[in-house]
């Protein structure tokens, strides 16, 4: 056990706590009903998704106030959980309290590049701000989808990225309860949904001696299915619990020694939380997809073709 | 699912929520000295389809390091969803068993015991005999007709080879003027 | 060696073959498995000795605590004389159903797990502690003639001073486990020792040879183990055959060990009469016989009138194996001894006793082997008799008891005079 | 608390489940001969390498001929009375679900054996380092977040995982949504306290080689009031015991002083009888 | 099958007969299980209670050998009560057909009859032809000799009283198989026919198997989705073996092995190349001579050029029949030398197997390819053999399982899919593509010095990668197999693809068997397998496709998992699911759609982009239309009830006691070839399998769970049938007919009834057949007691329906 976290409680009570606090911040920003959802969503749901483009409709706006309280809620919250190692914690913890609104605007908008550009202007540890950027946001998709779910199927989705907001899969699981099908789950909205195994779900490449699953020699149930054409991977585990009462969060943190393990093995986490930033509509070419770079600070600008990046 | 039960947290060496944020970034110096060498182990996933019944149920197979760990249904496969019959389920003991045949085996004319051959002793005699048999009974014509056949050679077999075997064998029967060229499909 | 054969008798040559091949027959089921040995199987996974050795075994050695109950507790000092043989093959008992327990047990290295793995709802938990811990308040009950014979007189007197406090602790440590509750056991530690500092205050402490909560004890530990016994097979209800299987089995077990004590002492002194020459009181021995109508009175009446509270009689009388069986022990067990012992005369007789208390002794050991091997009823049918290795071990094992009471009674100043002689 | 969900309406005797089984645990195979039930049924009974077995059963249903097929393998009882037994608790209720055998604090006493009212833990009896074996609902895979490997196998999905309730749940609705064809008792719902395995069949459940006429009651409930009384026997005992003894010997005592007493006067009569003309009373 | 395993979900009644599907297919049984939840009936006809049986809602007996009376019967019933699709009948099947004036049947014999040579001339049987060279119809289906009419007479012979009694099914249960079944006569209804070797296997198999073909035409179910006629198909790759014509009358492509007759090439395509004058036939076989040639220059490249018709003189011209039965006929006679067997186990699978063991005998030398030590490999040292004293060498080669080798199989619903490599080959096993590729380069060398005919084995296109000394580690490129087997153009060709033309580089792969021409300028190994692979990379390897979308009609298609012949056409003849205008006659279940605004078909892959009605349905026949009276059958244009070879029974129905048309191989080389009579053996038996073995028991017989779990042969009989013999459930016993006797247990059981046959009591047993000598458990196949004689066209031997007794075994007699 590391020496820092010998002091504080075993690390699983720190995450577990963290997925309550998650959970129940989700379930308060529900109740303060902060959208309105419009009908006519299913409907376009269901025609984008036979396109194979995302769901999330564009035109709605949470209003401020119930942001503010996701942010001030979200700072306290992570506060307790993550270890504060000097500064660097303290200032995002200001920056978030300053102004909420104007970086949940960003994300809500997924303007990526500006996100990353403030960031760094603020001098703040890059990934846990654009974590908690995700998170902020992250009440509000998933209201949405929740909502959306309940009407429009997503059985005829066949993408690797996510029906609802499009970003990359965070986590896969293996329902072995259910025959061992494979359901991917995206950190941004909550969502997830089935797509087949040995297959890449960033390429689609299917030719099977490309693939690896690399995990703890003692613990093969925890592991990563990565992709030698594409060099990205997704954190994998087998599970016969309920899809909804799933600790995803937890898991997708607790298993961080698997991106280790990715990292030493070539394996370039096309992170979820940088590619949070952008919303590329994956153009599932069959052949191995341009590698969008890792964490070296890249044009996040929305790609050239407006029309696709509605 | 509580996670301490599962204890997974524990086996991944340091505390993990040190290694998450050293992962995340948060302390990048922290992150790297804490940076263990993790025993890990590569598994490999291939599709395959079972040799039995002609359903054509799909498997995942599983090895590591050239070695089978596990062989489960293929839950995407459309017809069997992931389920298996017991001659399904039993296809790890048709891999490893140890009364499968490992070595080229010759019995010789009366004797009432194999011999352990290589393969190159056998493919050539083979040959010599396919060649003897052929040569010694082949009719290019019967009477006025042409016919380039040899009824001293018979083929059986092959249900359950690959389409692409089943393929080899047809064109090298055929080219050897075989008429006798029979399998299970009529019994 | 060979003047060896010839001075013991035949009778004695017969037990030590038997012995010897008992042992012979142990050592191969510890290298060849339970298979090897016996009959028993997944549908019978007790057999006959768990009926014998450790059932009647257990109910046989009661001789101990109701002698000595009888003698010390409740003033009968007649019976003084019979303590300390009943002690030694209550002791002697005990160490060869232990022995017979661990033949039987499949996994005997890890009896020692019974004492820190702890299950309250199991009455073979509670078995296993009463065992344990009655062999060692026998051992102390028996430590007195070795005092004598060895005349360790200063061991003897510290032996008498720490004896008490030995008691409050075992019984303490009992109780602790069996209720796992603090509070029982400060009740029960607090009444031992209130009674041991009335008994000092009371009574001259010098003069009472024997500390009273060492047989308090001993009463109490086998009250609480003969009847668990009964409790085993009350967690049986759809394999043990009506005719047997009660709720108030361990009444029943309770009772009809402390039947068969009296009745297992006469038999006993007699039979040692007769191979060791040490004259047995026949006043002291048919008074015991005067007692036993008693005890088989109300032993029949309570197994009786359970069998009709639970409506079981339509079991007694269909034709049945266990029915026959059930019979048999009933009517040679309990009420042919009933009316031999009400005739007076027969009871005056050494033959009359001995065949009385015999079928006594029988009938015990009968019902035993029923609840645990007759009475078993198997869905499938298959049918268990024991083989023959299993029989012999058992008999090596009797024989090893006789041979152990033999050499106890030769060497240690057991009976009346010798004590006397030594005072 | 998992649980498992049989229907013997879906199963169609493939035994896939058998080998699954065996090739999970990597169980040895058994030398079998023949048959054993009314159809294909081998091995004979549950063994110590066969841990789960599907029964044949020849029978009438509804007045026409059928043959059913039941599977027979540990109930993982909510209160198991092998647990209830064991002295030593090497066999314990998990609250994942499963029953699990712990054979390194086991003493091979067998009692549980003889308390399991459905006949499933087996004994090595050739072996002389034996232990107890049965189906443990595969823990170890059921930790690992898999279900067991039965389940997984069975082609009919016949044998379904999942949460007790849910999966009692889903029994009854299948009962309701079929009536005629499933009897109305779901076996393992009450059976001795509740059984994690539950099982639905068109035919009485003793058919398919159930055992029949179990209480409602968990097996603990026969032996507690013996167990519980414990304590109350050990202190009465203690009480009356000790009152009886004192009681006893303090009369003893007095009696004996009474004698000492009248012996000292005959002596001191005889001595004055000596003297002059004692008067002997 | 002409749909496939998961179609069986949409079917309303499902018909089991002569299959143990829940037994030898189990996973079907998940597909049939969700239609019951759907509320469909599962029927099953078996002469055993089986556990498809318990698994189906009716059950009813009938004895082994009398299928096609059973089925008659139900035609005759849905002809009486005329459930029948009408539409479906009169357009799309030859129902309206004229036939012959001289067609004649009479007391069990079709007209055409040569008592001596026991064959038939078809001539009186063809459609009369009109002026204009179309064949005549009537469409009101009322002209006396119209196949309607025709069929009418025929199948009123069979009515319900005279079919229970031959057939010894219990009336009630009988007619309510009839009634469920026949319900499925309405458009928007659908019933699907399994069947599998319990069929097959008869003398008269072939018309067992028409008789389906003709109920299913008769209620319109052909084509339609959850319909169709599906032959359970036992082994992984049968269907893919058939295929490229491991059989003696077929090449790859089920074009004709060539006959002795045709001389040449265009000898060849004249005799096999059906012409129709109806523009409105496909006549899709017309294409044949492409196909052939394109298989022609797949095999011999550059050698095969138009002048030397392609390489035509070097194929093998057959004169006769070269069955297995006459194979092993001609090997006991000792005029076959050397034998080939790849995974073939006929000393347990083989009919006769005590001939056929004794026939092994005579042979030089055999080549035995498996994963195992088979009976077949050690018949020299068979229970009661002396080796020394039988002369074959014998060379054992270990091949390796499926899961140690990269390859396709195509199952039982024509799905070719894709295997990858898990393992390396155990030990010094190979895959029986390097064997063969190996023991070519060998022959090569040979004949490289001359010999025989050299040219026809030296000039074989063989390049596969592989360098020429056989080297283990060396795979041969199973890639470059299968995109052989697609086919690639040889020079640079355009063609003009529907009026648009397209032109394709030497060496591009062929798109689709459309595209292949008769001038040489394509080759394909396999026509059917042409758009199997389209390009050159794996990645177009469309065997391998896992894509789990399904087609627009959301039937379980499936389209874009892996790829099934034709041109991934999931269900065959569906054009028949739609009526002359294009609409599907099932909505809610549509298999095709013609969609009016953009002029083209959705759904499956069409039998022929043709817009509705321009196409008859029925595209591989010649008239384009379904047979209900097939003149090409070698035993009668509709069938006709025969008593098995060994029958108890004489038949009710004529004088013709058995099929007219089949082999007698008792009478032409009676050499252990004996028949028994009821006399001696009164009790009629029948061969099957158990879900625990697989075939001849090697790949299953092998593994120690399964060994366990079904460890001896056994003999399942009636409760009575043991009473009378004093046999007791578990006894030994034997089992013996004219030809052999083998020692088996007893299973007693109520699952076999005594049949009631003609007013007399008649018992049936069964064994099981999967056991041999070798294996962790022993023991003998039933084929001991089976018989040489096979079915009229297609020589597949009656294992279903022999004579046998059963003794009990007393004393020492083990």
């Amino acid at each position: 056990m590391s020496p820092t976290s010998a002091a504080k409680p075993d690390p699983a009570h720190l995450l577990e706590r963290l997925q309550e606090d998650l959970d129940n911040l989700s379930a308060e920003v529900w109740q303060m009903r902060p959208l309105v959802f419009e009908p006519q969503w299913v409907a376009q749901a269901a025609v984008w998704q036979a396109q194979g483009r995302p769901q999330l409709p564009d035109t709605v706006q949470p209003d401020p106030d119930a942001v503010v309280f996701a942010g001030q809620r979200l700072a306290s919250l992570l506060e307790a959980a993550l270890p504060n190692d000097g500064a660097g914690f303290q200032g995002l913890v200001r920056w978030v309290q300053a102004d909420p609104v104007q970086i949940f605007d960003l994300i809500w908008r997924d303007q990526g590049g500006d996100l990353l550009a403030r960031i760094r202007a603020a001098k703040l540890p890059e990934e846990l701000a654009v974590l908690f950027a995700v998170l902020l946001a992250r009440p509000f998709r998933s209201w949405i989808a929740q909502e959306l779910h309940a009407e429009s199927r997503l059985d005829g989705w066949k993408e690797g990225s996510c029906p609802l907001c499009g970003h990359w899969p965070s986590l896969s699981l293996i329902a072995d309860q259910e025959e061992g099908r494979r359901y991917l789950w995206c950190l941004h909205c909550g969502t997830s949904w089935r797509h087949p195994r040995l297959r890449c779900s960033f390429c689609g490449c299917t030719d099977q001696a490309q693939l690896l699953h690399l995990h703890l020699e003692e613990r093969p149930e925890f592991r990563l299915e990565g992709c030698r054409s594409c060099k990205r991977y997704v954190k994998e585990f087998r599970s016969t619990e309920e899809r909804a009462n799933l600790p995803w969060e937890a898991l997708f943190l607790g298993t961080a020694a698997l991106d280790l393990i990715a990292a030493d093995h070539g394996l370039l986490r096309d992170s979820p939380l940088i590619g949070a930033t952008t919303r590329q509509f994956p153009q599932r070419t069959q052949g191995p997809r341009p590698v969008p770079g890792d964490h070296s600070p890249h044009d996040h600008t929305t790609s050239s073709n407006p029309e696709k990046n509605r | 699912m509580n996670l301490t039960r599962r204890g997974f947290l524990g086996a991944t060496g340091a505390g993990v929520l040190g290694i998450a944020v050293g992962v995340l970034g948060l302390t990048k110096a922290a992150g790297a000295s804490r940076r263990k060498t993790f025993k890990t182990a590569e598994t490999k996933e291939s599709s395959t389809i079972c040799p039995y019944c002609g359903v054509g149920c799909g498997l995942i197979v599983s090895t590591r390091d050239g070695k089978l760990v596990n062989i489960e249904g293929d839950p995407d496969h459309p017809i069997n969803e992931g389920a298996l019959c017991s001659k399904g389920m039993s296809l790890f003991q048709v891999a490893q068993n140890e009364r499968r045949l490992q070595t080229v085996r010759y019995r010789a004319p009366g004797s009432d015991k194999w011999e352990e051959k290589s393969w190159d002793w056998a493919l050539t005699e083979i040959a010599k005999r396919i060649k003897k048999t052929r040569d010694a009974t082949f009719k290019a014509k019967d009477g006025v007709r042409l016919v380039n056949r040899t009824e001293g050679l018979a083929c059986l077999g092959g249900a359950a080879l690959d389409n692409e075997e089943a393929y080899l064998y047809s064109k090298l029967a055929r080219s050897l003027g075989v008429t006798w060229l029979e399998h299970q499909a009529r019994i | 060696m060979t003047d060896f054969f010839k001075r013991t008798s035949s009778g004695l040559l017969v037990l030590y073959a038997l012995a010897a091949f008992g042992l012979l027959l142990i050592v191969y089921r510890f290298v060849m498995g339970l298979g090897a040995v016996t009959n028993l199987s997944d549908s019978y996974p007790w057999g006959l000795w768990i009926g014998v050795d450790v059932l009647a075994g257990i109910a046989l050695a009661s001789g101990g605590f109701v002698v000595a109950g009888t003698v010390h507790l409740f003033g009968a000092n007649k019976y003084h004389s019979l303590t300390r043989t009943a002690i030694t093959t209550a002791f002697l008992g005990y160490l060869i159903f232990i022995f017979g327990l661990i033949v039987d047990l499949g996994r005997p290295w890890n009896l020692w797990r019974a004492l820190f793995n702890w299950n309250h709802t199991s009455p073979m938990f509670e078995v296993a502690w009463c065992v344990m811990l009655y062999t060692s308040v026998l051992l102390m009950e028996f430590l007195p003639p070795v005092f004598e014979r060895f005349k360790l007189t200063a061991l003897h007197e510290k032996w008498k001073t720490m004896v008490p406090w030995a008691i409050v602790f075992i019984l303490g440590i009992f109780t602790f486990a069996m209720t796992d509750s603090l509070i029982w056991t400060v009740v029960v530690v607090f009444v031992l020792l209130f009674w041991e500092l009335v008994f000092r205050a009371g009574l001259s402490p010098r003069s009472i040879q024997m500390p009273l909560l060492m047989i308090i004890a001993g009463v109490m530990f086998s009250t609480m183990h003969q009847s668990s016994l009964g409790t085993l097979f009350t967690l049986a209800p759809h394999k043990l055959h009506p005719l047997w299987y009660s709720p108030m089995l361990p009444v029943l077990f309770l009772l009809s060990a402390v039947m068969v004590a009296p009745a297992m002492v006469i038999f006993e002194s007699i039979v040692a009469e007769r191979s060791l020459g040490h004259r047995a009181h026949m006043n002291v021995l048919s008074s015991l016989g005067r007692a036993m109508p008693w005890l088989l009175g109300i032993y029949l009446v309570v197994k009786v009138g359970d069998l009709l509270a639970r409506g079981a009689v339509s079991d007694a009388l269909s034709i049945s194996w266990q029915s026959f069986s059930w019979w048999g022990e009933v009517l040679l067990g309990v009420v042919l001894p009933f009316t031999l012992f009400l005739s007076q005369d027969l009871v005056q007789k050494r033959v009359g006793l001995l065949t009385a208390a015999a079928l006594v002794v029988l009938g015990l050991v009968w019902n035993r082997v029923n609840v645990a091997v007759v009475g078993m009823i198997d869905l499938e049918g298959d049918v268990y008799f024991p083989y023959w290795a299993e029989i012999f071990i058992t008999l090596g094992l009797i024989s090893l008891g006789i041979l152990g009471y033999r050499l106890a009674s030769l060497h240690l100043p057991l009976h009346e005079e010798e004590t006397a002689a030594t005072h | 608390m998992n649980a498992m969900l049989i229907d013997s309406t879906r199963c169609v005797g493939c035994r896939a489940c058998q080998i699954a089984c065996k090739s999970w645990n990597e169980l040895p195979s058994e030398k079998t001969q023949f048959f054993a039930g009314k159809g294909y049924q081998n091995p004979k009974d549950l063994s110590a390498t066969t841990w789960t077995l599907i029964t044949y059963n020849e029978t009438k249903r509804r007045g026409r001929f059928d043959w059913v097929f039941g599977k027979r393998q540990c109930m993982h009882c909510l209160l198991p009375a092998c647990a209830t037994a064991c002295p030593v608790t090497a066999l314990k209720k998990t609250p994942e679900g499963p029953v699990v055998y712990d054979s390194s604090i086991c003493l091979g006493c067998r009692y549980c054996q003889l308390a399991c009212p459905f006949d499933v833990p087996r004994f090595e009896w050739d072996k002389v380092f034996t232990k107890i074996t049965k189906c443990t609902m595969c823990a170890d895979r059921v930790a690992e977040g898999m279900e067991p490997a039965c389940c997984k196998a069975c082609p009919t999905d016949a044998i379904v995982f999942g949460e007790r309730s849910k999966l009692l749940a889903e029994a009854h609705a299948r009962i309701d949504a079929n009536p005629l064809n499933y009897v109305h008792h779901v076996f393992g719902e009450k059976e001795m306290g509740g059984t994690c395995v539950l099982h639905l069949s068109d035919v009485p459940h003793q058919e398919l080689g159930h055992a029949g006429g179990l209480s409602e009651e968990p097996a603990s409930a026969y032996s507690r009031p013996a167990m519980a009384s414990i304590p109350f026997v050990l202190t009465g005992l203690g009480i009356g015991l000790g009152a009886v003894s004192w009681v006893v010997n303090r009369r003893q005592q007095l009696a004996a002083q009474q004698k000492e007493i009248e012996r000292l006067h005959e002596i001191a009569e005889q001595a004055e009888g000596k003297e002059p003309g004692g008067t002997n009373s | 099958m002409t749909s496939h395993w998961i179609d069986m979900i949409h079917a309303d009644v499902a018909m089991v007969m002569g299959s143990n599907v829940v037994e030898n297919h189990p996973v079907a049984a998940k597909w049939l299980a969700r239609a019951k939840e759907r509320g469909s009936l599962i029927l099953n006809v078996d002469p055993r209670y089986t556990r498809t049986s318990s698994f189906a809602d009716h059950y009813c007996q009938f004895r082994s050998g009398t299928d096609v009376a059973f089925v008659n019967g139900m035609i005759n019933y849905a002809l009486e009560h005329d459930y029948i699709q009408r539409e479906y009948v009169v357009n799309y099947t030859n129902a309206s057909f004229i036939i012959n004036p001289d067609i004649g049947f009479h007391d069990g014999l079709f007209s055409g009859y040569d008592e001596a040579k026991r064959k038939y001339d078809a001539a009186t049987w063809q459609y009369e032809m009109g002026a204009d060279g179309m064949p005549l119809r009537d469409l009101t289906l009322q002209h006396p000799r119209c196949v309607y009419q025709l069929m009418k007479r025929h199948f009123s012979r069979y009515d319900v009283d005279t079919v229970c009694s031959i057939t010894g099914a219990p009336r009630e249960d009988y007619l309510k198989i009839c009634r469920n079944y026949t319900s499925t006569w309405a458009p928007d209804r659908v019933g699907t026919w399994l069947y599998a070797m319990g069929t097959t296997q008869h003398t008269n198999g072939t018309q067992n198997i028409r008789t389906y073909a003709i109920l299913q035409l008769l209620l319109g179910n052909v084509g339609l989705a959850g319909g169709g006629v599906n032959a359970l198909r036992g082994e992984s790759n049968v269907q893919g073996s058939t295929d490229f014509g491991l059989l003696f009358h077929i090449l790859p492509g089920y074009n004709p092995s060539p006959l002795a007759a045709e001389q040449g090439l265009a000898a060849y395509n004249a005799a096999n190349t059906p012409t129709s004058k109806d523009p409105k036939s496909a006549n899709w076989w017309g294409n044949r001579p492409k196909y052939v040639v394109s298989m022609l220059k797949a095999w011999y490249g550059d050698h095969a050029t138009a002048a030397n018709d392609f390489g035509y003189d070097f194929l093998p011209k057959r004169d006769g029949d070269y069955s297995h039965i006459s194979l092993f006929e001609a090997m006991y006679e000792g005029r076959i030398q050397g034998l080939i067997l790849l995974g073939q186990n006929p000393a347990v699978g083989g009919p006769n197997s005590l001939k056929e063991r004794a026939a092994l005998e005579k042979l030089e030398w055999m080549v035995a390819v498996d994963l195992w030590q088979t009976e077949t490999s050690t018949f020299w040292r068979r229970p009661g053999t002396d080796p020394a004293s039988v002369q074959t060498e014998v060379f054992l080669l270990p091949a390796c399982s499926s899961v140690e080798k990269e390859g396709s199989v195509i199952n039982s619903g024509r799905w070719a899919q894709w295997r990858y490599k898990a393992l390396e080959p155990v030990g010094e096993s190979a895959s029986d593509l390097w064997i063969l590729d190996s023991l070519f380069k060998k022959l090569r060398a040979e004949y490289a010095q001359g010999g025989a005919l050299p040219e026809a084995i030296t000039k074989l296109n063989w390049d596969y990668g592989t360098p020429e000394q056989p080297d283990r580690h060396q795979e041969p490129d199973v890639h470059r197999v299968a995109r052989e087997i697609n086919g690639y153009f040889t020079r640079d060709t355009t063609i003009d693809d529907k009026g648009t033309p397209k032109s394709f580089k030497k060496g591009d792969q062929v798109p689709g068997f459309p595209m292949l021409q008769a001038d040489g300028s394509t080759a394909s190994g396999n026509w059917l397998y042409c758009n199997s692979y389209t390009g050159p990379e794996p990645k177009d390897n469309k065997l391998a496709r896992r894509d789990g979308k399904d087609a627009a009609n959301e039937i379980g298609l499936y389209p874009n998992w892996a790829w099934s012949w034709p041109m991934n056409r999931r269900i065959l003849y569906n054009r028949a699911s739609v009526d002359p205008a294009g609409r599907p006659w099932n909505p809610k279940k549509w298999v095709i759609r013609w969609n009016e605004t953009e002029k083209k078909w959705e759904g499956d892959v069409p039998d022929g982009p043709w817009p509705p009605g321009e196409k008859h349905p029925f595209i591989m026949r010649a008239d384009g239309h379904a047979a209900l009276w097939a003149a090409t059958l070698k035993d009668g244009p509709l069938p006709e009830f025969y008593e098995p070879l060994e029958s108890p029974q004489h038949n009710l129905m004529s004088s013709v006691q058995v099929n007219p048309a089949i082999k007698l191989w008792h009478k032409s080389n009676p050499e252990l070839n004996p028949v028994g009579e009821e006399a001696t053996y009164p009790i009629i038996g029948t061969t099957y399998r158990v879900s625990e073995h697989w075939q001849a028991g090697a790949m299953t017989r092998n593994l120690p769970w399964l060994a366990e779990l079904v460890p001896d042969a056994f003999v399942e009989m009636s409760q009575a049938l043991a009473n009378q013999r004093g046999i007791v459930n578990g006894d030994r016993v034997q089992v013996v007919t004219a030809r052999g006797a083998m020692d088996v247990y007893a299973l007693v059981t109520n699952r076999f009834q005594p049949f009631r046959v003609d007013g007399r009591l008649v018992h049936e047993v069964g064994v099981v057949w999967h056991f041999g000598w070798e294996g962790i458990v022993k023991g003998d196949s039933a084929n001991v007691l089976t018989s040489h004689v096979g079915d009229a066209n297609t020589m597949i031997p009656e294992y279903k329906a022999f004579l046998c007794d059963v003794r009990k075994i007393t004393g020492g007699v083990a």
